[in-house]
Formats: structure tokens, C-alpha cells, sequence
């Protein structure tokens, strides 16, 4: 049987957070023997819909990517070959017959290590470094916010954004600049941000990745996103003759195993034993249904 | 002086040198020997820097060499010329302004991988040359500041920190007082009383023969002769260098222009110093239709200021300019509307732009004249024939109207320049002010006579003439009227007749010593003739 | 006041220090390569491959100052390409530069790529540690320490840098070289100076000081190689140079001055709406901040500034 | 070794150069893509088909080519004229945010003023607007070398930066799309502003025809116009211009404005012809690209077409290439690194050769 031929076609290098979840699960498909993968990275925006274009026209069944600042463009190729599934990272609803959807709808466990950072705080004082206050970022800071609230109503949030998605030098000083100010728990959304932690004896909340074998004492816990599920289903549904434009948002969340807290890994037992309870309890009701975590979207700010 | 006989120190043998298609050096064979002031002589563009330039490791020879006590000296290499006791004085300063005069010196001289340098004693040095040869410097003096004769005793003394033996001199007393020139000479006297071989290049003839012990004469690149300074004249010599007797054309004087129309006048005219020129203060003038008003002056006092101010350049802080009654703004586009030609001093940096074609420049003042341009669109036919016309009128000889400016010569350059200012006023009309800054700085002989006799010409069809000059024969063989600059100061405007050469050279030095009554030559004379 | 709480603060003059390491190396940089004439606006480039080869020499096992080796051999290769086309070949100083930024982030780029063909998070290495030993210093250590013994030995090393080059430049006859063949090559030619020589040098020298700042991003404020890593602190070397009006002593000033900005800025914007009298600012506006005072103290600066002579005039020897 | 101008340029040399460099660019990329593991020959293959071997490459080529040649000509006037514009990038920002604040949807329509508009005369405006903001953009710099000496290198240099941040603000808040799910994009064009496509399926758009057009005009411009020759004047020598009786400052000030309009008309043609709304990362660099292509074209307009589709055939083959034969797409960058500098160095040996000098030993 012939191998599935996939292409990826990412703006930024793989080894960006966001971006290595994708590869990671399309690698592991190949490595499975299921797939052809191939990839370009670091593709700039004016780039992007020629190299759709390529893709489509080599006859890849299958061209995962994100569409997010070239929506438009993407969704033209995507109509110029309706037998290709695209399936785009993307803010922006399915587009019929072949445009589906995903994004990295992770706001669940970051509402658990919310809970977690708030427990850990001492100081009750957090600080938040991210990239660009784009929705994807902001609607995981406000649930890792609203989680670590709803633990520790006392503590005080420092949000700043670094205004590039890759710099970790300027990363890591923002983070410096906020463990100055009293803050010892940090939610490392940018690289960077963990090592001014660990460089000052201060804790970190990973994001999207597992950041914690790296920074063993320092990384508690990390909100995981997993796209082995939406592109398992998706690789599937091409294989089956039965892609369609859906929205696969939905396998980014916890019941689909799409995201996950991370293992506490070298913080077992360091994390209060009370607090521990009260995660795994949310973390049930989420998997249960029972519980849902708000999706808020607006720029997150500091607290006054 | 004679000629001592001692072995040569240095020997040029067979040097040629060509760029592009133009042969500057061909064959040229020369010795030098110890203690001797060798003078070369020649046109401009005969080959005299080039040669030097050569010996000094500048440019590299394409044929011959050149020995050192017999020794031969690797081509294009100034370290090893310098090793082997050459010392040079470059036609134009190789001084760099930003730094202090010990800097200048001193540059070179270390082994460059050493932590510190000998600054002290190096001063030291520099203190004891200069007083032991009469060249007064300052050493932490900012080269930048130093008046032109000051930076020409730093690169003196630059040669002799070195314990040069050779010294070459290329046109050191082009821009030198005959006072400071003197001194230059005793200097000299006394370097060659040392064991100093020096090689003189100058165009001034008298210069020449009184300190050289042998001449010798290039033409087109070529060694045409070489005489013992001793055994020949100024008449010979100036037949050597051109190969035919030249013409000058010269002012025949008439006192009718004293009731002429008031043209130019500069009252109280005062300019501030700053960056880029010196300081005017207090200057009043006035030229009137016909007549030629010379202004002499050592370069730096100021006439650079004078000239900007007189080609709406520069406008005064304080006192009044009028072209024939009309007060003028620092606008060049109302000079040339009022019909005022002007001729840059430095044709290379103000008077054309080398990058343009030859008709281009040729326009370049008048685009705003309809005859040009029609809504902001060049009328090519018509401008093109205008530099035609041009180009065949004033004699401009180079690539035709299409090639770049910079291609030319000095002197065809400077006749396209010349051209182009005398027809501003228009086709047939003369201009109403001449103002021409050191017009034939740099041409040759044939050339100056082409260029005096435009000017000549000019005041006897009804223009006023402001010929600024360092050139004191030119001025004499031109002006009706003379006024010196020093220091920014003009002095009162007074005939020719009133001035001698000897009285020129304390006036621009700053003394005030009332000029003499001296008679002035008048008709035409022939240059060196007998 | 909050702004003097800030300033007034031991972490404040950390961040400073550490955000301008890499900008003293790169002003310096660029201030010897355009005392010598050549304005070198291959920095942006040279300064990514210093970052690139530094890391890598250290991943693959090589000690720190060996990988800060690397990078400094790897800023003089740089150094030599960009003094070759420039000085040689007297080529465009503008294009050779951007040329040789084009050519060395990419080399970069690629290089890491075949290197790490297929890497899911950037690899790290050990960077180097803070100058804790400085504390255990009697009386300095007290003074010192809380700033200087947060930073790393490359920090010490930029420092130093500055008062060395200064003296190079101003007292020893290589110095005087290097500027007089900025000022008139000509006459350094004319007084036995090998310009063409002195000129690569310089701009060798340069660069590798560029590279050297690099490898500080990737080997000291970091520990692994990004692509983009450089991001835009190398133009900002060549404005400091401008506003340094060409001395070493007013460039330490300069890049720390701008460090200072940058680090207020992020500090500023943390505080959001807690600055009194100011309503929350969009975050791009402190981020605008070190460029737009860096304009301003450029138009003060700019009347005074003597510039290099013959900065960006090739000198093509026997043509004139 | 040293250089000797030679007497004449010869027709040959000046055929022989971009050969020359060309094939050096080859060899010298032919070592990095066998240490890649990749053919060489099926890899310059698909390096010329993927730039110029289809209708489709040739679509992506001259799409590509068309804000490069409008930042090229941007950079072309200003250099000509002396002025170091290194800002056509912060330009360029500022043009394709000036378009969408005019040409752009209000709540999916026109804005009530322009609504009110025949769709021709807000396009004019469009244009204009993106035109005039890239001339303001650069006037601030000219003024302030003018008048204060301030070196326009460094300011254009660093106004990028700024202008960048602006569009960033802008793109946060003012001018954010409120339908782009809260990514920092602007709001989409309105369709009647969006530039036609030139070719079915693909990318090209008219644009191009303007570009083309503009090219023609500014070398008309420099050759048959007052204000071309005292540009030209101005820029190579100020001092003779100014004394010659040329307005240097305002010929300075209006080559700065007719630079900046052209990058930003570059922006808008980016937004109109292209993405149809604008975006932080619109430009990969057209601004600094522009540099590269109107140095390779030698300041002249006409060169500026032929060296961006040059520049951008051998970026979108090369890009293809590296998918191709699987090598990292950096190559796309060396290539076009290492063809500017052999290019440069080519032409320079069309006007110079060098000398190898004897050199004896020294005693
Ligand atoms: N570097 C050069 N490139 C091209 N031509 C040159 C160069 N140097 C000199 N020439 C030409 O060679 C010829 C000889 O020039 P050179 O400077 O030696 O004349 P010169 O005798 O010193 O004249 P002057 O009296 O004006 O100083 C001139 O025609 C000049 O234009
Ligand atoms: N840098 C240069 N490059 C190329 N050619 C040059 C250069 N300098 C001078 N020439 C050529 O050498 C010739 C002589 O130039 P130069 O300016 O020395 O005039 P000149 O020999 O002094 O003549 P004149 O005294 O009549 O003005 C010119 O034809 C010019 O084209
Ligand atoms: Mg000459
Ligand atoms: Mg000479």
C-alpha cells in the first residue's frame, strides 16, 4: 500500500514550540512507516501560498499548516485543489469542501498549573512573559490565571510581551526584570523565561512543551499540547476518502488526550498535597464534562 | 651655483609609465647625486609628479627602475623608499586634519606592534629640527588649523624626522609668500650643506635657477634636456618646456573707465568664520564697467570667503553687495539672472560636476532659462547645440559634448567652465561682472594666454572684472587696480603702477608698507623673451 | 517615585550590564573598522555566525573561551571577506556589508540545519557561570559584587575592551595607524603605512570583537542558538558608533545608555498601569523607546561629531 | 595586488561579467549542496525550472520581482541623489498602513465617508495616501542631514524599527481586524481596491505593470527632465550643483519624497496586489532587498527591472530547489548572498583589473 504523502509548510523554524508539536506527530507517523512526510520551514508569509501551491501540485494528499496571518491566500489554494486536504492551523472557521481547522486549544491544563503556580507562589506574585498578545497566547494566560486564582485569590500577575516570537535573550530579561519586582513563580511561554528562573532559584510553568527535563528544579508543571490526536484523525480521514472541513479544535482538548498536564515528574511530593487534590479534582470534572474552562481572548494586563 | 661632483646617490633608469592610452612618463633617465638640488622642469601634465611618484613608490613603473647607491629600490613600495632615506613633499598635502602635527609626523616611524609610543622623545625631535632649520611648528597644533605655509613646514619636517638624504620637493612654493619661499630656500641652503641631495620641481623659472645646480626638462612625459643651472637662462628653458615661444596677451590701459558705470560694490562687507572658510571683515570694494580689479593675498586669507560671497554663495552677517545697483541675495540662480559670471577656483569640486556629460554642464546655470528646458523637460536639440556652439567657441578639446566631464583635462575643463559663465548673459551679450577665482591655476602656458585674453576681452566689452589671483605676474600683466587680503582685510584698491612685485609679497605678508611708484609694462610681451 | 525606585535598583544595573555586553563588543566593532575607513554593515551577519559558531564549538564539546575562540576566528573570516571586497576591491561599502550580513546569517542558518537536521527543541549547552567570586573580593567584592558579580566574565571582558581599545587607538603606534588611514590614506601611504594592510586589519579586528558579541548572546545570556537571535542589535551597534562620534569611551556609554533604556522599558511596561499619572500604554510604545531617544541623542550629538575623513572612500592606490 | 582602471570597457567584459558571476555563484553553492547530500545537477535543475522554467515560476518570479523592483527604485533615486535611504522597509510599513486606513473595510464595508465615493477616486486616494507616508517617512531624515548633519544611514536604519512597532501598535488596536479572531492583522481591503490578476491561478497582478511603468518613468526622469539632471548634479557633486545655481536642499528634500513614495507605494502595491491586508511579516525584507537590487542595477531604473526579477527568480528557484533535493531552505539566502557579491566583483573587473605586483624582496 502506498505511503500517504503529508507536506508541512510552517512559518517559523521547527524547533518553535508551537510549530515542533506538529512536526513531532508528523515524524512519528513517518517513523510509523504510515506517512511521506516533508516540511519547509521558516517560510515568510509572502512565501507561504507558493509553497502550498508546490505542495498541492507534487500531490500531497494531505498539507498541514498554519494559516493564521495568510488566511486568505490559504484558503484560495485550498479551493484551487479540492481533492488536497489542508488541514490549517487557523483562528477561522472550516472552509468546505477541504479547509479544515485546528489550533492549540491547551486552556484546560493551563488552568490546572495555574492552580499549581498559585500554590507555589510564596510571594503571591506571577509573572507572564509572552511573544505577541495574540489570541492563542492570551486565552492561556487567562485560564492559567483564573486557575491560579481560584486557588490563591491573593496573588498579583505581571504580564509583558516581549514583542517577537523568538528572542529569548530579551525573553529571559523580561523574566529577570519581574523576579526583581518580587515575582518567584514564572509561566514560561517564550523560550527563555525558564532559564532566568532557574539562574535565580525561581520556579516555572511550562507551556505547549515539556520543558521540565531540561530544567529539572525548576519547571513544576507544563500544560501539553498534543497533535498526535488531530492528525491521527485527520490521517485517517484522508486515508478513508473522507476528509471534510471540520473544525479539529476539539482534539486539542484534554478529553481527546490533545492536551494533558504534564507528569509532576521531579516535583512529585513537592507540590502540597492539599493542592494536588484540588487539581486532579478540576482535572476529572474537565475530563468528565462535567467542567469547562472559559475561553477569554482580550490582551491580558498586569494586576494594578 | 655648480655642480659638485660626487657619485650619484640615486639613478632612474629608463622609467616609463602610461595610464591608459596616455604615455606620462617615456624612458626617462636621471641621476642625482650628492648634495645636489636637482630642478625638473615642464608643463603641466609633462610628467614631473608622475616620475617622482614613482621614485617615491606611489605608482609602480611599467618599464625601468630605480637604484639607491647603487642599490635597486623594489617598485611600488614608499616603505622601502623611505627605508633607503627618500623623503617626499607632495604636490598636495598628505596631511590628515583631524590629527595633531606630532601625529603626522611621528606616523610610520614606530615599529606598528609596540604598547606605547615615544611621544616625548619624538617631541623633543621635532623641537630640535625645528629649531635648527628655522620651520616653526607647534606640535600638538590640530593640523587642521594651520595655515597652508605652517602645513608645508610639517611636511618638511616630516622628510627630515626620517633622516631623509633624498628630499623631493614637488611645487612646494606654489602657494608660498615670496617671503616664506625665501625661507624655504635658506632652509634648503642649509639641508644641502648637510649632504642633502633634494629634487626641486617648480614653474617658476627665477626659483629655479637660483637654487638648482642642474635642470632638467620634461615634455609629453619625455626628458627633452637637462642643463647645469649655471649654463643656461630663463629664455632657454621656457623654450625647452613648451618647444615654441608663447604669446601672453597683456593689458593696454586707458583712463577713460574712471567715469565708467559703478558695476559691483561691497560695502562694509563682514563674514563670521566657520568651518570651511576664513573670516571677512570690513571689506569694501568697487568695480566698474571695463576695468579689472586684481586681489592678491597668500592662499587661506580669506579670498576663498571673498569669491563665495561674489558668486552668491555666501551671504555677508553684515554690509552691503549690489550688482549694478541692486542689492543681491546669497542666491547664485539671481547672480547669473543678473549676468554675473563666475569662475570657481577649484573647477574639480565647484565648477563642474565630473559625472555629467559636457553638454550637460555646459547648461547646467541656465536650466532655468526657457531657451533650455519647457516644463520641466530639457530641450535637448536646443541645449545640445548650445554646448556645440560652446565647445567650438571657447576651443574645449576632450571626447565631444557626450563625454563625462571628468574626462577632460584641467585646461579644457577650465575653458568649458570659463565659456560657460561668459555666456550667461545670454547669446551675443557680454556679462555685466566677471568674477574669476584663480582661473588659470593648474594650465598651461597656452592655455593662460587663452584664458587672459577671454578676460581681456570681457572688461574691454563694457564688463567689470574681479580677478582673484596668487599668481602676481598674472595679476600685474591684468589688473588696472590691485587690493590685497590678509587675514581678511582688504586693503584700498590701487593701480598696478603702484605696486611692485617686492611690495605685493610685504603686503600679502601682512606688512603695511606703502607700495612704491613702479612702472608698468604695458602692450604685449613675449614670455622669457630677451 | 517609581521610575527612581527602578533606577536606583542593584537588579536594574545587572540588566543594564547584561542587556549591553553584547552591544559593547559589536559598538567597538564597528567603531575599529570605521576609524580605519570602512563602514562594515556586516555586523547584523557577523555577529549571528559568531552566535552560531561559538555555541556549536562549545556543543560539540569545546570549553567556553574556546567556543569564544571559535566565534572570533569565525568574525575575523568574516572580517577578512568583508576588508577584501571593501578594500581590495574598493567595492560599495553599503552592499558589501548587507552582502556579507545576507551571506553570514544564511551560512549560519543552513549550517545549523544540516547540523540539526531534526531537533523538536533547541539543543543547550553549560553557558558560563556569574562572577560569584568577585563577592568573596575584601572591599571590592562588597562594591562590586552585587552588579558586576551577577555578570559573566565576557561582561568583565567588554568592559575592559573599552579603556584597551582607547588606548590603542590614542597611545600606541598601531593606533595611530588605524586612524590615519580613516583620516587620509594618502598620507599613511606616504609615510610607509601598508593602508590596504591596516584597513583589513582593522576591520578583521572588528569583526571578530562583533563575533565575540554574538557568541555572549548564545554562550552568557543564553544557552542555545536561535534562528533571528541577533534581531536588529547589530544596526543598532553602527547608530551607537554615530552617536559615540567615534570614541571608544563615549561607545561603553553609548551601548550602556541604550541598555538602559531597553532595560526600563521593560521594566516600565511591567509596572502598566500602576506608573502614576500615565494611562496603560500599548507595550510597542516602551518598546519604541531606546530607538526613538537613540534618534534624539543622535540630532544632539550630530553637530559635534568629527567623523572619520575617509570613512567610506575607497582609496584605490595611484588613481586620483 | 592592487587595481588598475582600465583605459576602455570593453563589449565583451560587460557580456562575460554576469556570466562570470553567475557560474562562480554556482560553484561555490555546488560545494554546500554536496555537503548536504544533495545532486548537484538535479539540484541547479530544479533551481532553474522552480525560477524560470514554467508559467507558474515565472508567475511566482515576477510576483515576487514586483516590490523589489519598486523598493530598487526607491533606493536608486535616493542613492543618485546622495541621500542613504537604508529605510525603504520602514516605508514600506508605513505606505501599506496609510492604504488600509483608507482603502480598508469598516465593519465589512466602506466607511461612511468613502462609501460615498466612485470606487476610482478612493483607489487614487488609496495610492496617494500609501505614496505620501513613505515620502513623509523619509523627509524627517533628509531634513535632519540637511539641516543638522545627522547621519541618514543610521536614522532611516533605525525609523525600521520604529515604523515596525508602530504597525504593530496599530495592528493591536486601532486598525486591528475585529474578524481576524484577534491576531494582530489589519482589516482587509475593500475588494474594489485589490489590484487585477494578470494571469489565471496565480499570484502576478498589475502591480507589475506599474512597477514596469514607474521604472520607465524614472529613467525618463533622470534623463530628459530638469529635475533628473540636478539630481543627478546633487548627487554626485553637491558643491557644483549648489554653485551651478541648483536648489540643492529642495532637490535633496523632493528625491527624498519621490524615494520614500516609491516604497511606500510598494507597501500599498504589497497590500492591494497581494495579501489584501496587512500583516507584521508582510515584507521578508523587500526593504533591505532594494539595496542589494539598485546597487546590482548600478542606479539605473531600467537595471532595477532586470536585477529584481534576477534577485527573485534565483530566491524562488532556490527555495524550490531546497524542497526539491531536500536541502535546508537557507540556500535560497546564500545563493543570493553569494550572486550579489560575485556580481558586484564581476562588474568591477569589467571597469578595473588587477595587478599582481612584483614584489622583490626588501632589503
Ligand atoms: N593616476 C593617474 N591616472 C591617470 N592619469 C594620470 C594619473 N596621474 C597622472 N596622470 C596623467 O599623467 C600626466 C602627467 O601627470 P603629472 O601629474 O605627472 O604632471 P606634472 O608634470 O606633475 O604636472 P603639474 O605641473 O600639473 O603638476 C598628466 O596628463 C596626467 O593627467
Ligand atoms: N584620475 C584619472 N583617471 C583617468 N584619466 C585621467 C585621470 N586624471 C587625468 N586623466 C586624464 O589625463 C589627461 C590629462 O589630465 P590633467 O587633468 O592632468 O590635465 P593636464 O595634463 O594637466 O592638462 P592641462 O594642463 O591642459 O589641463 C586627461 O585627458 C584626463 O582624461
Ligand atoms: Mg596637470
Ligand atoms: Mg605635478
Amino acid at each position: 500500500q502506498a505511503k500517504l504523502k503529508v507536506a508541512a509548510v510552517y512559518t517559523v523554524p521547527v524547533e518553535q514550540q508551537w510549530v515542533s508539536r506538529i512536526h513531532k506527530a508528523l515524524n512519528e507517523a513517518k517513523g510509523r512507516g504510515e506517512v511521506d512526510y516533508v516540511f519547509s520551514e521558516s517560510v515568510s508569509n509572502a512565501d507561504y501560498e507558493r509553497v502550498l501551491r508546490q505542495y498541492a501540485e507534487q500531490g500531497a494528499a494531505l498539507i498541514v499548516g498554519e494559516s493564521f496571518a495568510v488566511e486568505a491566500a490559504a484558503r484560495k489554494v485550498a479551493k484551487d485543489y479540492p481533492k488536497t486536504a489542508f488541514l490549517m492551523g487557523s483562528s477561522g472557521k472550516p472552509q468546505a469542501p477541504n479547509f479544515s481547522v485546528f489550533d492549540n486549544y491547551i486552556q484546560e491544563p493551563s488552568y490546572l498549573t495555574g492552580m499549581i503556580a498559585g500554590g507555589m507562589t510564596k510571594t503571591n506574585h506571577i509573572g507572564m512573559v509572552g511573544g505577541y498578545a495574540i489570541p492563542e497566547v492570551n486565552r492561556l494566560m487567562h485560564a492559567f490565571m483564573e486557575g491560579a486564582r481560584s486557588v490563591n485569590p491573593k496573588v498579583k500577575f505581571t504580564v509583558s510581551f516581549i514583542g517577537s516570537w523568538f528572542d529569548p535573550p530579551k525573553a529571559k530579561e523580561a523574566a529577570f526584570a519581574m523576579i526583581d519586582k518580587g515575582a518567584d513563580v514564572l509561566y514560561a511561554e517564550r523560550f527563555g523565561v525558564s532559564d532566568a528562573a532557574k539562574e535565580r532559584g525561581k520556579l516555572a510553568i511550562g507551556n505547549v512543551i515539556n520543558t521540565q527535563p531540561q530544567y529539572p528544579a525548576t519547571v513544576v508543571a507544563s500544560a501539553l499540547w498534543n497533535m498526535e490526536p488531530t492528525i491521527g484523525a485527520a490521517l485517517s480521514k484522508v486515508k478513508a476518502g473522507q476528509f471534510k472541513s471540520e473544525d479539529y479544535g476539539q482534539y486539542s482538548l484534554m478529553k481527546h488526550k490533545g492536551a494533558e498536564l504534564a507528569p509532576l515528574g521531579t516535583f512529585e511530593g513537592k507540590v502540597p498535597a492539599d493542592l494536588m487534590v484540588k487539581v486532579r479534582a478540576k482535572e476529572k470534572a474537565i475530563l468528565d464534562g462535567k467542567d469547562t474552562v472559559k475561553v477569554v481572548e482580550t490582551e491580558p494586563k498586569s494586576t494594578p | 651655483m655648480s655642480l659638485p661632483t660626487s657619485p650619484p646617490v640615486l639613478r632612474m633608469a629608463g622609467i616609463s609609465k602610461r595610464f591608459g592610452a596616455l604615455l606620462a612618463n617615456d624612458d626617462i633617465t636621471l641621476e642625482l647625486a650628492r648634495g645636489e638640488v636637482l630642478a625638473l622642469l615642464g608643463e603641466n601634465g609633462a610628467g614631473k609628479s608622475t616620475l617622482v611618484n614613482i621614485l617615491f613608490g606611489h605608482y609602480v613603473a611599467d618599464a625601468g627602475h630605480v637604484e639607491i647607491d647603487g642599490e635597486a629600490l623594489p617598485p611600488g613600495n614608499p616603505r622601502a623608499a623611505l627605508a633607503a632615506g627618500i623623503g617626499m613633499v607632495h604636490q598636495h598635502f598628505t596631511l590628515a586634519d583631524n590629527l595633531s602635527v606630532l601625529d603626522n609626523i611621528l606616523i610610520g616611524t614606530e615599529p606598528l606592534w609596540r604598547w606605547r609610543q615615544g611621544r616625548r622623545a619624538a617631541r623633543a625631535r621635532v623641537e630640535e629640527l625645528s629649531r635648527r632649520f628655522g620651520l616653526a611648528v607647534q606640535p600638538h597644533a590640530r593640523v587642521g588649523a594651520l595655515s597652508v605655509g605652517e602645513r608645508q613646514r610639517v611636511e618638511i619636517i616630516k622628510a627630515l624626522y626620517r633622516g631623509a638624504r633624498v628630499l623631493i620637493l614637488d611645487e612646494p612654493t606654489a602657494v608660498l609668500t615670496p617671503q616664506e619661499a625665501d625661507s624655504l630656500f635658506a632652509t634648503l641652503a642649509q639641508l644641502i650643506a648637510d649632504g642633502m641631495s633634494v629634487i626641486f620641481i617648480s614653474h617658476k623659472l627665477d626659483e629655479v635657477l637660483r637654487v638648482s645646480h642642474r635642470v632638467a626638462v620634461l615634455r609629453g612625459g619625455r626628458l627633452v634636456a637637462t642643463r647645469a643651472a649655471d649654463a643656461t637662462s630663463r629664455a632657454e628653458l621656457a623654450e625647452l618646456m613648451v618647444g615654441r615661444a608663447v604669446q601672453m596677451p597683456a593689458r593696454t590701459r586707458s583712463d577713460a573707465r574712471d567715469a565708467a558705470e559703478m558695476l559691483a560694490d561691497l560695502a562694509q562687507v563682514s563674514v563670521p568664520a566657520a568651518v570651511g572658510h576664513v573670516a571677512l571683515h570690513d571689506v569694501s570694494l568697487s568695480l566698474r564697467s571695463g576695468e579689472i580689479v586684481g586681489i592678491a593675498g597668500v592662499a587661506g586669507n580669506g579670498q576663498v570667503t571673498l569669491a563665495e560671497v561674489m558668486s552668491g554663495m555666501l551671504a555677508p552677517a553684515s554690509g552691503t553687495v549690489t550688482i549694478a545697483g541692486h542689492a543681491m541675495p546669497a542666491d547664485p540662480q539671481r547672480w547669473i539672472a543678473a549676468g554675473v559670471a563666475r569662475v570657481p577656483e577649484d573647477r574639480h569640486a565647484q565648477g563642474a560636476v565630473g559625472e555629467l556629460a559636457v553638454w550637460e554642464n555646459a547648461i547646467a546655470e541656465q536650466l532655468g532659462q526657457p531657451g533650455f528646458t519647457r516644463a520641466g523637460v530639457i530641450r535637448r536639440g536646443a541645449s545640445r547645440r548650445f554646448a556645440r556652439e560652446l565647445v567650438s567657441r571657447f576651443d574645449v578639446r576632450g571626447g565631444g559634448i557626450d563625454a563625462p566631464t571628468r574626462t577632460l583635462s584641467g585646461g579644457n575643463m577650465q575653458k568649458l567652465i570659463l565659456g560657460r559663465a561668459l555666456s550667461v548673459a545670454g547669446e551675443g551679450r557680454v556679462p555685466r561682472v566677471v568674477v574669476a577665482s584663480q582661473p588659470t591655476w593648474g594650465l598651461d602656458i597656452g592655455a593662460v594666454a587663452y584664458v587672459h585674453r577671454q578676460l581681456l576681452d570681457a572688461a574691454d566689452a563694457g564688463a567689470a572684472v574681479l580677478l582673484i589671483s596668487e599668481d602676481l605676474d598674472e595679476l600685474m600683466a591684468l589688473a588696472d587696480r590691485i587690493a590685497v587680503m590678509h587675514r581678511g582685510r582688504l586693503t584700498e584698491a590701487r593701480p598696478a603702477q603702484a605696486w611692485t612685485l617686492a611690495t605685493l609679497g610685504l603686503a600679502m605678508a601682512g606688512s603695511d608698507a606703502a607700495p612704491a611708484g613702479a612702472a608698468a609694462s604695458g602692450g604685449t610681451e613675449v614670455c622669457d623673451a630677451a | 517615585m517609581e521610575l527612581l525606585d527602578i533606577i536606583t535598583a542593584a537588579p536594574f544595573w545587572v540588566a543594564v550590564l547584561r542587556v549591553a555586553t553584547p552591544l559593547i563588543f559589536g559598538t567597538l566593532g564597528v567603531l575599529l573598522c570605521e576609524r580605519a575607513g570602512v563602514l562594515n554593515l556586516g555586523i547584523e551577519g557577523i555577529m549571528v555566525a559568531g552566535a552560531f559558531s561559538g555555541w556549536l564549538a562549545v556543543y560539540h564539546g569545546a570549553p567556553l573561551w574556546g567556543g569564544v575562540a571559535v566565534a572570533a576566528a569565525i568574525g575575523l573570516a568574516f572580517g577578512l571577506l568583508h576588508g577584501w571586497l571593501t578594500v581590495t576591491l574598493a567595492l560599495s561599502q553599503h552592499v558589501a556589508g548587507l552582502g556579507v550580513t545576507m551571506l553570514a546569517t544564511s551560512l549560519s542558518y543552513y549550517a545549523y540545519r544540516i547540523g540539526f537536521a531534526s531537533v523538536s527543541s533547541p539543543p543547550t549547552i553549560t553557558p558560563f557561570a556569574p562572577m560569584r567570586w568577585l563577592d568573596g573580593v575584601p572591599v571590592l567584592g562588597s562594591i562590586l559584587g552585587p552588579v558586576l558579580g551577577a555578570q559573566t566574565s565576557l561582561t568583565l571582558l567588554a568592559l575592559l575592551l573599552a579603556p584597551v581599545i582607547a588606548w590603542l587607538l590614542y597611545r600606541t603606534p598601531l593606533g595611530l595607524a588605524v586612524r590615519m588611514v580613516g583620516e587620509n590614506p594618502a598620507a599613511a601611504e606616504g609615510q610607509g603605512i601598508r593602508v590596504g594592510a591596516v584597513r583589513i586589519g582593522a576591520v578583521m579586528a572588528g569583526s571578530a570583537l562583533m563575533a565575540v558579541g554574538g557568541a555572549f548572546l548564545t554562550l552568557s545570556a543564553f544557552n542555545a542558538f536561535f534562528f533571528n537571535m541577533i534581531n536588529g542589535r547589530g544596526w543598532i551597534c553602527v547608530a551607537l558608533v554615530v552617536f559615540a562620534s567615534w570614541r571608544p569611551g563615549r561607545a561603553l556609554l553609548g551601548a550602556l545608555l541604550f541598555a538602559a533604556f531597553d532595560a526600563l522599558q521593560l521594566r516600565l511596561q511591567q509596572g502598566g498601569a500602576s506608573l502614576p499619572g500615565l494611562p496603560p500604554l500599548p507595550y510597542q510604545l516602551y518598546l519604541m523607546l531606546p530607538y526613538v531617544l537613540s534618534i534624539v541623542a543622535l540630532i544632539l550629538v550630530a553637530r559635534r561629531a568629527t567623523y572619520p575623513q575617509a570613512l567610506m572612500k575607497p582609496y584605490r592606490r595611484g588613481e586620483r | 595586488m592592487r587595481l588598475e582602471a582600465r583605459p576602455t570597457v570593453s563589449r565583451v567584459a560587460l557580456v562575460a561579467a554576469p556570466v562570470g558571476a553567475v557560474a562562480a555563484t554556482l560553484l561555490i553553492c555546488a560545494l554546500l549542496v554536496t555537503w548536504a547530500g544533495a545532486p548537484v545537477g538535479r539540484a541547479y535543475l530544479s533551481l532553474l525550472q522552480g525560477g524560470f522554467g514554467s508559467r507558474f515560476a515565472w508567475s511566482e518570479t515576477l510576483t515576487r520581482a514586483t516590490p523589489l523592483m519598486l523598493t530598487g527604485l526607491a533606493v536608486a533615486v535616493a542613492f543618485r541623489a546622495r541621500l542613504f535611504n537604508i529605510g525603504a522597509e520602514g516605508q514600506l510599513y508605513l505606505g501599506a498602513l496609510a492604504a488600509v486606513a483608507v482603502g480598508g473595510q469598516v465593519d465589512g464595508g466602506a466607511a461612511p465617508w468613502a462609501a460615498q465615493l466612485p470606487a476610482g477616486l478612493l483607489f487614487v486616494l488609496m495610492v496617494a495616501a500609501g505614496m505620501l507616508a513613505g515620502a513623509l517617512l523619509l523627509l524627517g531624515p533628509a531634513w535632519l542631514k540637511l539641516r543638522l548633519g545627522v547621519d541618514e544611514v543610521v536614522t532611516t536604519l533605525l525609523l525600521n524599527f520604529i515604523v515596525l512597532l508602530l504597525v504593530s501598535w496599530m495592528l493591536d488596536g486601532p486598525m486591528k481586524d475585529p474578524l481576524a479572531m484577534g491576531w494582530p492583522q489589519s482589516v482587509a481591503l475593500l475588494p474594489d481596491m485589490e489590484l487585477s490578476r494578470l494571469m489565471e491561478r496565480s499570484r502576478v497582478h498589475s502591480g507589475l505593470l506599474a512597477a514596469c511603468a514607474l521604472a520607465v518613468a524614472v529613467w525618463g526622469m533622470n534623463r530628459y527632465t530638469v529635475f533628473g539632471l540636478q539630481m543627478r548634479a546633487v548627487g554626485a557633486n553637491a558643491r557644483a550643483a549648489a554653485f551651478a545655481g541648483m536648489p540643492v536642499g529642495r532637490v535633496t528634500l523632493l528625491a527624498a519624497l519621490l524615494s520614500g513614495a516609491l516604497a511606500g507605494l510598494a507597501g500599498v502595491v504589497e497590500v492591494a496586489g497581494r495579501t489584501s491586508y496587512l500583516t507584521l511579516d508582510m515584507s521578508p525584507g523587500y526593504g533591505y532587498a532594494g539595496v542589494v537590487i539598485a546597487m546590482l542595477a548600478g542606479l539605473n531604473p531600467l537595471g532595477v527591472v532586470a536585477a529584481s526579477v534576477f534577485v527573485a527568480g534565483v530566491l524562488v528557484g532556490a527555495d524550490g530547489m531546497s524542497r526539491a533535493v531536500g536541502v535546508p531552505n537557507a540556500i535560497a539566502d546564500v545563493i543570493v548572498a553569494v550572486a550579489l557579491l560575485t556580481m558586484l566583483i564581476a562588474t568591477m573587473l569589467t571597469r578595473y583589473r588587477i595587478r599582481l605586483d612584483r614584489v622583490r624582496g626588501v632589503a
